[in-house]
């Protein structure tokens, strides 16, 4: 395994973009959770607190020519690669106007198109296809760009994990996979889910360079995850980063999390990487409050007139909609 | 005292516990957490060591219960949804199905499937995936769509020496609702007449029960008397019970909320037509869920699934011909 | 000049590679080597970087063709044997699948399942499991008869821009013989009439074809007039051309190697008694492999799958009602 | 990783023992191929040429009472194991009165209820079911078993593979996965098939104990085997055990294995791990050529009665067959 140690801390650009980044993504979830409490969403509200400095650090890192596989704990990174707080409200309210049309809803929106690829929910399934995009463009002779896709330490343990980290190290494929492990697979905790000292340690059986950070630390994601994507570019292969973090609400807003323990709430992982963050901008005399509450205020502003435009959409109409999961109509059948 | 569908199921598994010492449950999240639906609800505190967290590996869970099986065990596996079972797919139809039938060794694994439309959880989280399972030679699937068939045909999946897919309709969990539990029950492979008529039959299963019944409710208020039989059991099938509601009323409407191509919908037909064919004074009809994945949008969902009203109309052509 | 039902696979391929520069093929052993079956013989020498060994990960292996689909490209998958294909199966129902009906980016990705029985193959190398990827939405399935068809049928797959499951049967891999490559061909979704007749109507796809042309050249020396109809695509199914059979013919007799719940014989015979119900002289029958898996001695397999002479047997008990 | 040394060699009834075992083995290999050759043989002929020496180890290595899946190239490890040569016979000739009755064949035979699991095809799905026979026996109180899993280099890149081998290391089995790294899957080279330096390395990634063997040695094999099964017995949890070797033949009768490089063939690993064997039995006196001639022809002589018996015995009827797949013979479709 790699050895990546975080430089001294860089005060500067990165952090104060991803920070706005991962404020943006708390107001939506927070948005999110208040309009589910509301009863205004249909299906499930899966949220990224706690687990924003990494998803940021993602996001900041790619190009927008890169590819971009998030999974439910993302809008940060998603935020930051590009997809507007529209898509996802749109999603979130299944108007008609947003990228799934109200066919599929919530985290599993994307624009392949636009190299951001809409989760399905098995967990796993992604990373191969990243790896195709990958694959395609280097077959195209497009080089130069990385794909990032994005797990759960529970998602290590699926077969479709396992043979997509193996099949882009035998490709060496520009794939930068970023394992959050935040120490619980819906209930389930780690003990129960790996045995290994440290999901890290799985990268040398790949043939892979590992990367190992504390996923509340912004610098820290932001050193080790530009590092990695760097690394991926530069033609050196897959790079496997996991971020130990804590997952801050319940696995989605229906659950309490009473399993995640005491003991790790109050460790170190237990803290608000927002905060954390915050703090040091403070700290560091970045920004003062004054700032921080306007650029706070204006990410609100932004978010309530995202929903409020969003509500006068049109829904999805059954009688408008097509009918058929074929793009070659005259095969399609059962269309009335 | 009530008691709903998802409670049944936990009863059910409680009661498998405790009464065999074989019976033991393996799933994401059923242990300290109950299950994602709760259907495991304190059901590790209650017997120690016997209901275990599983890793996110259906392949290896279902591996695991094989295993189990063949050295005497009587394993329940949950998935968290049935659409995770793709993933599983192999162990439970090339090796568990198998089994029996290569080596003479018996196989008795429950895969519990929660599986089925609700509003809102789109194409992942709602598929009715019966027919893949079926088509397959040494599995059993059942479909209970009552109360008193969740429980009771739990425990007789549990009691089967074959596995046995027991698909659970997540629509049902809570709403459905009875007053005990059964102390006795048609076994696997009886279908149930839920409605008694004499000009219609529909033939459905699980959560469509309840559409096809409310259908009937609304055509008797039209003057019809549509017979609803509740497969319970997709494979093996009751043609007899089929064929003899068939010969009483002359009509079929075969209901589904699976998809279109192939299936019970399909299989139901293809048998009256062959064995009961002179019973028919109508074509047999199918209503089934249309051809796409299942919508997140409830307006979507809504028109993508049979409802009352859709089944009724259906009815209602099928009656005028 | 002749060339087999395998040779033509291997010559679609590379023709497609030749013409289209977006074509790639993955998978087991096709590269140096050329396939299990020897199907990519040579490809790789002809097209270097286009054809590429794959590790056994067969989830991975679709995974990566629906990444280059979204790319633009146009891969084209062999899985070793059909069998293996329930372990890339998520990828395929549930991502390939659902690909353009929830992001309209089209998914034009070839699925190769080399399937079917051959002698001594037995229960993991024999599989017709054609039914369980055509009932799920976002998919065509086609199961070429001819050399002309496996030809054609795989130049119209790579071409089309939806998931084509291509059902290539391996019994018919190297005696099948054509004299030459066919310059057109039916679309995809239409039905061919394989031999007419005006007793019986034989629908079929697949190997059973000939195995229904063999028992209809049987009740010929007998005075029956057997019409046989080929499916050649089982998703979409050509419902026309099999009601308008049916209407000449009265009868129906359904013919599949695969198993019997479920299924494209349950499927025809469901539409047909919708749509053509008047047209039936007699209730349509079904013949399929038997409810078992696939057996491995050549005396039970010949017992487990139809062979022109239980076809024979069958349509002339069908003839007599 | 943990580092096995082979400890200094042990002449004696080990090796011995295993020797013949790898002997019978050859020699029932050699005669399911001309048998195959001469037609006789109904499906594909697997052999284990070249990978005796590490089967047979496995074999001497269980007791009666631990559980075996022995793959496509054990007929050693399964005669060690204690499968007859009629069982073996009888499944390639499709006897009515073999284990499989004629249902299934050849290389997917085997005993559940004597510990040996009949494979299926698909490659990576028997871990987990030997998983399953460990977690059972633990669940009912039976303890000091072992069982263990063969597998091929090829396989480790299944899901199937991982999953099982995580699921064994979160319940601490007593599970030994021996890979067999013959450097081909089928055809295909193992730097289209992994990119790892060595698969050993894949176990610190799971949390498990790895050992390594140069698979032609037999002295090596039995040391590092039986230190693993011992291991795995005393309660350490699951072993991977990876073996170097060569496969020297086809990967099936039919194939002529014109891709194995000659740089391979004429490596150490090329060399044929039985006259390696024969050569260390000589050389240390524990026998004499004679001594081994009155061997193979006791062999060939069991091997040639068993076909000539089988040869006798009556094949699958299909009108005396029972047509269903169930137990429950009730709730069974179809039958006539
Ligand atoms: C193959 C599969 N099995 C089960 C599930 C159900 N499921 C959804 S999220 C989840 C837990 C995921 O845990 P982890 O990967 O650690 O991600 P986290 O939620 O902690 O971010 C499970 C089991 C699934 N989506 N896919
Ligand atoms: C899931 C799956 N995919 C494909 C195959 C086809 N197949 C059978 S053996 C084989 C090669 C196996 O190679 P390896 O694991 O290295 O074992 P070896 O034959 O070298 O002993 C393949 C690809 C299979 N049996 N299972
Ligand atoms: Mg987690
Ligand atoms: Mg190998």
């Amino acid at each position: 395994m790699l050895q990546t140690v975080s430089e001294p801390r860089t005060i500067g650009a990165a952090q104060l973009a991803a920070y706005r980044f991962m404020l943006r993504a708390r107001l939506l979830d927070d948005k999110f959770a208040a309009l589910y409490r509301a009863g205004k969403i249909h299906g499930g509200v899966f949220l990224g607190r706690g687990q924003e400095a990494l998803s940021a650090a993602i996001g900041v890192s790619l190009k927008k020519t890169d590819v971009f596989a998030p999974l439910i704990r993302d809008a940060a990174g998603r935020l930051a690669f590009g997809e507007t707080i529209l898509d996802a409200v749109r999603t979130y309210l299944g108007s008609a106007l947003g990228p799934m049309r109200g066919r599929d809803g919530n985290v599993h929106r994307g624009r392949p198109q636009d190299g951001c690829l809409p989760m399905i929910s098995h967990l796993g399934a992604m990373i191969s296809v990243v790896n195709g995009v990958l694959f395609a463009r280097r077959m195209k002779g497009v080089t130069g760009l990385v794909g990032a896709a994005c797990l759960g330490e529970g998602a290590t343990s699926t077969g479709s994990f396992h043979e997509a980290l193996n099949q882009a190290a035998v490709e060496k494929l520009p794939l930068v996979l970023v394992v959050a492990n935040n120490q619980y697979a819906y209930s389930t905790p780690n003990d129960r889910q790996f045995a290994c000292a440290d999901l890290a340690d799985k990268a040398v059986g790949y043939g892979v360079e590992a990367h190992s950070v504390v996923g509340n630390d912004l610098a820290a994601c932001l050193d080790v995850v530009s590092h990695a994507v760097a690394r991926a570019r530069a033609g050196h292969g897959p790079q496997l980063i996991v971020a130990n973090l804590l997952r801050l609400c319940g696995h989605g807003e229906h659950d309490d999390a009473g399993y995640i323990v005491p003991e790790l709430k109050n460790s170190p992982l237990g803290r608000d990487c927002l905060k954390l963050a915050e703090e040091f901008l403070l700290q560091e005399k970045i920004a003062d409050r004054a700032q921080l509450a306007v650029w706070r205020s204006e990410a609100i502003r932004e978010i309530e007139d995202a929903v409020a435009q969003v509500q006068r959409e049109p829904l999805p109409d059954p009688f408008a909609e097509n009918w058929t999961a074929l793009s070659t109509e005259n095969l399609a059948e059962g269309r009335e | 005292m009530s008691i709903t569908y998802l409670e049944a199921i936990r009863e059910a598994q409680a009661r498998a516990l405790r009464e065999d010492p074989r019976v033991f449950i393996y799933g994401q999240d059923v242990g300290a957490f109950g299950g994602a639906f709760k259907a495991t609800k304190n059901l590790q505190k209650e017997f120690p060591g016997r209901v275990l967290d599983a890793p996110i590996s259906e392949d290896a869970i279902v591996g695991l219960a094989v295993g189990a099986a063949i050295e005497g065990l009587r394993p329940i596996i949950e998935m968290q949804f049935a659409d995770f079972s793709t993933v599983g797919f192999n162990q439970i139809v090339n090796q568990a199905a198998t089994l029996f039938w290569r080596t003479q060794v018996v196989c008795p694994i429950t895969v519990r499937l929660p599986f089925g439309g609700t509003s809102g959880s789109g194409p992942f989280h709602s598929q009715c995936i019966e027919a893949i399972y079926a088509h397959y030679p040494g599995v059993i699937v059942v479909t209970p769509a009552t109360v008193e068939d969740a429980y009771s045909m739990l425990l007789a999946a549990v009691a089967t020496n074959d596995p046995v897919i027991f698909c659970e309709h997540k629509f049902l969990y809570y709403h459905l609702k009875a007053e005990k539990l059964p102390s006795e029950a048609l076994p696997i492979g009886k279908a149930r007449i839920a409605r008694e008529g004499r000009d219609l039959t529909i033939v459905t299963y699980s959560a469509m029960v309840h559409e096809a019944l409310a259908a009937a409710t609304e055509l008797a208020t039209e003057g019809w008397e549509i017979e609803v039989v509740d497969l319970r059991s997709v494979k093996p099938l009751d043609t007899d019970t089929i064929i003899a509601s068939v010969a009483r009323t002359g009509r079929l409407l075969c209901v589904g909320e699976a998809w279109p191509w192939g299936g019970v919908t399909a299989e139901v037909i293809a048998r009256v037509t062959a064995e009961g064919y002179g019973l028919l004074d109508a074509p047999p009809q199918r209503l089934n869920a249309k051809d796409t994945p299942v919508p997140y949008h409830p307006n979507l969902w809504a028109a993508h699934r049979p409802t009352s009203r859709s089944v009724a109309a259906a009815a209602r052509n099928l009656l005028r011909t």
